[in-house]
């Protein structure tokens, strides 16, 4: 038996977002009489951090602390219309929309302390601590929760505001397929490194390099998430797993979790991850949405490792060892290319 | 639709109770609670609380295993060493604080791993009521139609080195086998005597290599008798496809898996 | 911050960036990672009911069939079982999702009731006091079959005289633009360049059918609420596209719906189809209980719609120094049986191509094919993780053709800002090449001189940036007789039929551009926020009287409007 | 088909149910005594959503027969903490071992078996205490590193 060694790699770019209907979103905000704000959405949290990243862009946005916000979703009698958490839209779509939604209501925060401390709102500014300032003059505060309470108390306004973000339905030229599909695009590059075991035809992934461009980190740690998460999520559509094992025949299709194939904890590879930020001109702090694309750079890197290592092409996924096995037959065993 | 569940005290009043034939037996329960999940109701659910089928005992140069010892307790007694690289393979730290010795035996495929070897080293079994042992290949080859199983007697391999197990899966740590091997080659003045190998999720249930076992007997554990052993080890067995792998994956790489084994328990 | 296992390389486009923000750029726990460890996090099963009824389905054996009769008496006389719902009980029992978007025309079933497409689709649904005795029941419902031919593979779908799944589409394919049977794309002229081309290289690939898997199988509990609405606790990753949904199929006014959702135990794509909710509600509506349907596992892996398997064939025309001058695509993506969102991810997957590549001949023929298996549906990366596989292995051959390391011959094909993309934008924000580069700097890659001074930012735009000279154009797969909705109706017409709800911020109105244009001028990709730019109330267009498309079923009455997007068909 | 009554300690505190025929734990426990924090993922044993610890080893609650805990201990997330986290939770909290939160209750009571019995694990007893509780989410890596940065006491970012 040899264990062969072989890197592959592949570069890709992902469009954020969906050209469907404007794939639109909307997001309420609105401050308690302390100054404690509310986040109102219809966004879904599916795990991928879409209640925490719009928490921070409201924040960032209101330019109080992460604390003073709570984002409520998904009620349909409160939470305004959003189309959903899929095609890596969510930060970009209603992270938008939040920002609108804050402005509108700092704006309204910020007049109410203007009032309060009798300047022009236009000089004020904000520490992102809970206080509002004179620019150039600190001692000349009112804190946000004072500012919120005079507001909804003494100025009879309401500290809220409303958001949407809306991107026109692209028409789709029919023969020439001319569109404009997206607003912006996230991007990956990825080496792979495989073992191939030329008796048996089992692939092990050892290794996984990569460098991701998501526009701006905005919470490095739930960016961090995605991108190990799908890497992951790549690596097992690439040699694990599928519902239909002899496609297109539909024998044999899994009807559990010990057919159906994915990496269990000991089947890992380290995965060493470089983030690059080049910010989106639309998305929100230049955010893009890193949910989609980080899985899909494994698959064709694993298997140009595979042909790195071995010689054998596979081009119909998933990787199983009877391909790799058959293909090393049809070959008279594994000639190695280590191209990389 | 809902079963009734009749608990007894002991195993001989449940073996009467299975008597009627309409009644499951229910172990670990991670065969036979899968199944009511999915609508498969027995109408009786028969279970006891009898002690002795968790009891672990030396019977002369065989270790007799309650049926309701559990992978867990079989790995933490030390009597059974031999046992424990198979009884480790079996599912994730859930399935074997649940699964038990005589459950696995009716595991269907690709289950079943201590099985496999429990087949290899020759074991027997004692079924609930019935004096005397019979062969584990009998059963395996019917399970449908049996009794309660009360206990296993496993014979001790005199050298632990003759003894070696593995499982091949695609997913680690825990994964259904694509095949797993049993070989027990006792060796009498360096020649092997006995030679039995066993092979799991080749099979409906496990089964033993016969044509590796003859390539075997009376050899010396050398290369060449490795190599000729891999070489048959799938002759007369037509294994079955599932989506782990296929029929023809399964008889390919069967024979490598069993010479990498030998390879190593030659190694010692 | 770098631990090791990951870095953020701030050096890379950092005059583009503003770091000194206050809570954007930091680690900040999850809003709701208590909730999490502590097991309180509310998903859709952990609201208990007082009387909570339990749905199963009964479900096709056969890949295609028709069905001649459907008792369900044995099953309705099961102890427990308080009602068995079959197609005719559904209010509205046709829809295609993107029907609320105007795109597509309705083809699918909750309930069938005539034919079955698929091995698993639904004929009836038991409502039961338990699960076990639904289970039981739903087993119980006996149906007639007269077994159909049926089809499972897309190029056989697509020969004459294959059996056809779907009688509005006779061909087995999408109809697009009302137009052709397949999303064209057509830049410049590939068969010229592959003739012109030093090498040609051509590949054949194919992206398996995938589960998305999520933990939490798919689900949703409907509940009779107060002042005659009903309550829904679901799984949806789209809320309101549920909610549309159901209103639509249920013939109820959005007001009497209440979903409740948000905390989703994984998606991955698959829970938008919105199954669970029109049903579990109907069976509140019907019974005045609490009502849950919640697919079990081999229901989640079998039943439940998977990422579709696609098949592509890619052919590049490439020259001695590594440019690639021609790339023509062939993809197939298998819809299964109804067309759920994979006619979209085809548009989705068309506004990809060629990948992040510049090259200056470029054409596609995608298909959605209708097959006799599982509707297939979205999960992450839909209508790209596949096309992206095709593309990076079919890169590696082409690198190895002309003898390149392959990272090198990635940068030198890359696209950069200002480059025109195939699908006649520019190109702008580009950062392939970077990410190129440090990958090869980690895995200790030596590059070119050329790719390791390469930048995204440099090297575009001018002779790159230009369309092409001559787009050659076809009308293969021309179909007559079809209108499909707003998306589809591109040929020089605006949309003609759909309205926007006026949204309180969009009262600010300039006028919507959305002119066409069909190859000549180039355009930057934009975004139009809404406020500032945005589409508002079009004028609503005459009705417009569609053709029916060949041997179509009843549409679903005269007007609709979506409580999703406002659109409104006739 | 009469319910049995069954009683138990769950958490440490002695609960009392009436089990169905056939129904399982899980379902007892979920419906039977409100505790939701075992969740539902298969039925078939196969993802250790519904993983509790009873008499202090780990089991999938879906597979275990309800009445048949009768006089046992019980213990499922809901009981790992009162008024302060177990250092499990913490650990997943600060190393972000949780995305849609749905694995989470039952990998930290398989986390909980491991490390009751095996203070200071290797990786690889992590990996194999793990093997038995799917997360489709993570990729594994935070979750194991949030294992053992309890073992040896550092749990930190």
């Amino acid at each position: 038996m040899t264990l062969h060694r072989g890197r592959g790699f592949a570069a890709i770019n992902y469009p954020i977002g969906m050209n469907l209907g404007g794939d639109p979103s909307q997001a309420l905000v609105h401050s308690n009489p302390d100054g404690k704000f509310t986040v109102t959405l219809s966004s879904i949290d599916l795990g991928q951090g879409m209640k925490s990243v719009t928490r921070q862009i409201a924040a960032e946005t209101l330019g109080i602390p992460v604390e003073d916000v709570y984002v409520d979703t998904a009620d349909s009698d409160t939470g305004p219309h959003c189309m959903g958490s899929f095609a890596s839209r969510g930060t970009h779509r209603v992270g938008n929309a939040v920002i609108q939604a804050a402005q509108e209501a700092r704006a309204v925060m910020l007049d109410a302390a203007a009032e309060e401390l009798e300047v022009d709102p236009a000089d004020l500014v904000t520490d992102g601590q809970g206080n509002i300032h004179v620019r150039g003059a600190p001692s000349r505060s009112i804190t946000t929760m004072a500012a919120c309470q005079a507001a909804q108390f003494r100025q009879g306004k309401t500290v809220s505001g409303r958001g949407i973000f809306l991107i026109p339905l692209s028409e789709v030229d029919p023969d020439t397929g001319e569109m404009t599909p997206v607003s912006c695009f996230a991007h990956a590059a990825m080496i792979v490194e495989v073992e191939v075991d030329d008796e048996t035809g089992e692939v092990s992934v050892t290794d996984m390099k990569s460098a991701y461009e998501v526009g701006r980190a905005l919470n490095p740690k739930l960016v961090e998430q995605q991108l190990r998460g799908g890497a992951w999520m790549g690596m097992s559509h690439a040699a694990w797993e599928t519902t239909e094992p002899y496609y297109p025949d539909r024998a044999h299709g899994p009807v559990d979790f010990s057919g159906y194939l994915m990496p269990g904890p000991g089947d890992l590879a380290p995965h060493h991850i470089s983030i690059l930020e080049r910010p989106a001109p639309d998305g929100p702090f230049g955010g893009k949405g890193p949910g989609e694309m980080c899985a899909n750079p494994v698959l064709p890197a694993v298997v140009n490792a595979i042909y790195d290592a071995v010689g054998v092409r596979i081009d119909d996924l998933p990787v199983t060892p009877e391909k790799v096995l058959r293909g090393l037959r049809a070959q008279g065993g594994a000639k190695p290319r280590r191209r990389l | 639709m809902t079963p009734a569940v009749e608990t007894y005290a002991t195993l001989a009043e449940a073996a009467r109770a299975m008597a009627s034939g309409d009644g499951v037996y229910l172990a670990g329960g991670t065969l036979l609670m899968r199944a009511v999940n999915a609508g498969e109701v027995p109408r009786r659910i028969i279970r006891t609380t009898d002690r002795t089928l968790r009891e672990i005992a030396p019977v002369g140069d065989a270790v007799r295993i309650g049926a309701g010892v559990t992978m867990v307790e079989l790995l933490q007694n030390r009597e059974l060493a031999f046992l424990h690289a198979a009884a480790r393979q079996v599912g994730g730290p859930q399935i074997r604080a649940m699964g038990t010795v005589g459950g696995n035996l009716f595991a269907p495929h690709p289950y079943g791993d201590l099985a496999v070897a429990l087949l290899a080293l020759g074991a027997r079994v004692v079924m609930a009521g019935q004096a005397g042992a019979r062969p584990l290949a009998d059963l395996l080859r019917d399970r449908a139609r049996t009794g309660l199983v009360a206990a296993i007697e496993c014979p001790r391999p005199r050298d632990a080195r003759s003894f070696g197990f593995l499982k091949v899966s695609r997913v680690h740590p825990r994964g259904a086998s694509v095949v797993s091997i049993g070989a027990h080659l006792p060796r009498e003045g360096g020649r092997i005597r006995g030679a039995r190998i066993a092979f799991g999720a080749m099979g409906a249930a496990p089964l033993q290599a016969s044509a590796a076992e003859r390539a075997l007997e009376g050899q010396a554990l050398d290369a060449a008798a490795i190599a000729r052993a891999g070489a048959v080890a799938a002759q007369g067995i037509d294994p079955p496809s599932d989506s782990l792998a296929s029929s023809w994956y399964r008889r390919e790489v069967s024979g490598v898996h069993l010479r990498r084994l030998l390879e190593s328990m030659e190694r010692g | 911050m770098s631990d090791g296992m990951i870095e953020f390389r701030k050096e890379f486009f950092a005059d583009e960036r503003d770091d000194t923000l206050n809570e954007i750029g930091k680690p900040t726990r999850r809003q709701d990672i208590l909730g999490h460890v502590t097991g309180r996090s509310p998903f859709y099963d952990d609201h208990l009911f007082q009387g909570l009824l339990h749905m199963r389905c009964a479900r096709s054996p056969h890949h295609a069939a028709r069905i001649r009769r459907i008792d369900t008496s044995e099953a309705e006389r099961t102890p427990g079982v308080v009602r068995v719902l079959i197609g005719r009980d559904v209010p509205l029992n046709l829809n295609t999702l993107l029907s609320l978007l105007d795109f597509g025309i309705d083809d699918e079933p909750v309930l069938a009731t005539d034919r079955v497409r698929y091995r698993g689709e639904p004929v009836a649904a038991v409502v039961a006091d338990s699960e076990a005795t639904a289970r039981a029941a739903a087993a119980k419902v006996r149906v007639e079959w007269e077994v159909l031919p049926h089809v499972l593979d897309v190029e056989e779908a697509i020969r004459p005289g294959a059996p056809v799944v779907l009688d509005i589409y006779p061909g087995n394919r999408f109809i697009y633009h009302g137009k052709y049977d397949h999303q064209k794309l057509r830049y410049g002229d590939v068969e010229a360049a592959l003739r012109a081309a030093d090498h040609v290289v051509e590949g054949r690939y194919q992206m398996s059918p995938i589960e998305q898997a999520p933990i939490e199988t798919c689900g949703a509990i409907a509940a009779p609420e107060t002042n005659d609405r009903f309550v829904c606790y679901s799984s949806t990753q789209a809320l309101f596209f549920s909610l549309a949904t159901s209103s639509k199929l249920l013939r109820l006014p959005s007001s009497r719906l209440h979903f409740i959702g948000g905390t989703v135990g994984g998606g991955f794509g698959g829970k938008v189809d919105s199954i669970h909710e029109p049903l579990a509600i109907l069976g509140a509506m019907l019974t005045g209980r609490p009502c849950k349907y919640m697919w079990d596992r081999e229901e989640e892996m079998q039943v439940g719609a998977p990422r579709g398997a696609e098949r592509w064939y890619i052919s590049d025309g490439v020259m001695r120094d590594g440019r690639i001058v021609a790339r023509k695509f062939v993809g197939y993506f298998d819809s299964g049986a109804y067309t759920r969102l994979s006619s979209y991810a085809i548009i989705k997957a068309v506004g990809h191509l060629p990948g992040p590549y510049t090259i200056p001949n470029v054409s596609a023929d995608v298909s959605c094919v209708y097959t006799n298996r599982t509707p297939a549906t979205a999960m992450r990366g839909f209508g790209i993780t596949g096309v992206d596989f095709a593309i990076e292995a079919h890169m590696d051959k082409v690198a190895e053709v002309v003898g390149m390391n392959p990272i090198d011959f990635r940068i030198l094909n890359a696209y950069r800002d200002g480059d025109m993309k195939a699908h006649r934008r520019s190109a702008k924000n580009c950062a392939l090449i970077e990410c190129c580069q440090v990958v090869a700097e980690k895995a200790g890659v030596q590059l070119s001189n050329a790719a390791r001074t390469a930048s995204s930012r440099q090297g575009g735009g001018g002779d790159r940036g230009r369309l092409p000279a001559h787009t050659a154009l076809d009308q293969s797969g021309r179909v007559e007789g079809f209108d499909t909705g707003s998306y589809a109706r591109k040929a020089g017409q605006r949309p003609a039929t759909q309205h926007q709800v006026p949204a309180p911020v969009a009262a600010r109105a300039s006028p919507a551009t959305q002119a066409a244009s069909v190859q000549s001028r180039p355009r930057v990709e934009e975004t139009r926020v809404a406020p500032s730019a945005s589409q508002t109330t079009q004028q609503p267009a005459p009705p417009q009287q569609h053709p029916a498309p060949p041997s179509a079923p009843p549409r679903s009455g005269p007007i609709r409007f979506s409580s999703l997007s406002g659109f409104r068909r006739r | 088909m009469a319910k049995k009554p069954v009683t138990f300690t769950l958490n440490g505190t002695e609960r009392a149910a009436f089990a169905d025929p056939g129904q399982n734990l899980l379902d007892l426990l979920r419906r039977g005594v409100g505790d939701l924090t075992p969740k539902y993922g298969c039925a078939q044993g196969g993802c250790g959503a519904c993983t509790v610890l009873i008499d202090g080893a780990p089991h999938l609650s879906c597979l275990v027969l309800g009445e048949t805990v009768e006089g046992r201990a019980v213990e499922t997330a809901a009981g790992l903490s009162g008024a302060a986290l177990h250092p499990l939770q913490e650990a997943f909290m600060v190393h972000f071992a949780a995305q849609c939160g749905y694995c989470t209750p039952g990998m930290l009571m398989a986390a909980k078996a491991l490390l009751d019995q095996t203070p200071k694990p290797t990786r690889e007893e992590v990996e194999e205490a793990i093997s038995g509780n799917l997360c489709r989410c993570t990729g594994y890596e935070p979750i194991i590193a949030a294992i053992l940065s309890v073992a040896n006491g550092s749990v930190r970012a």
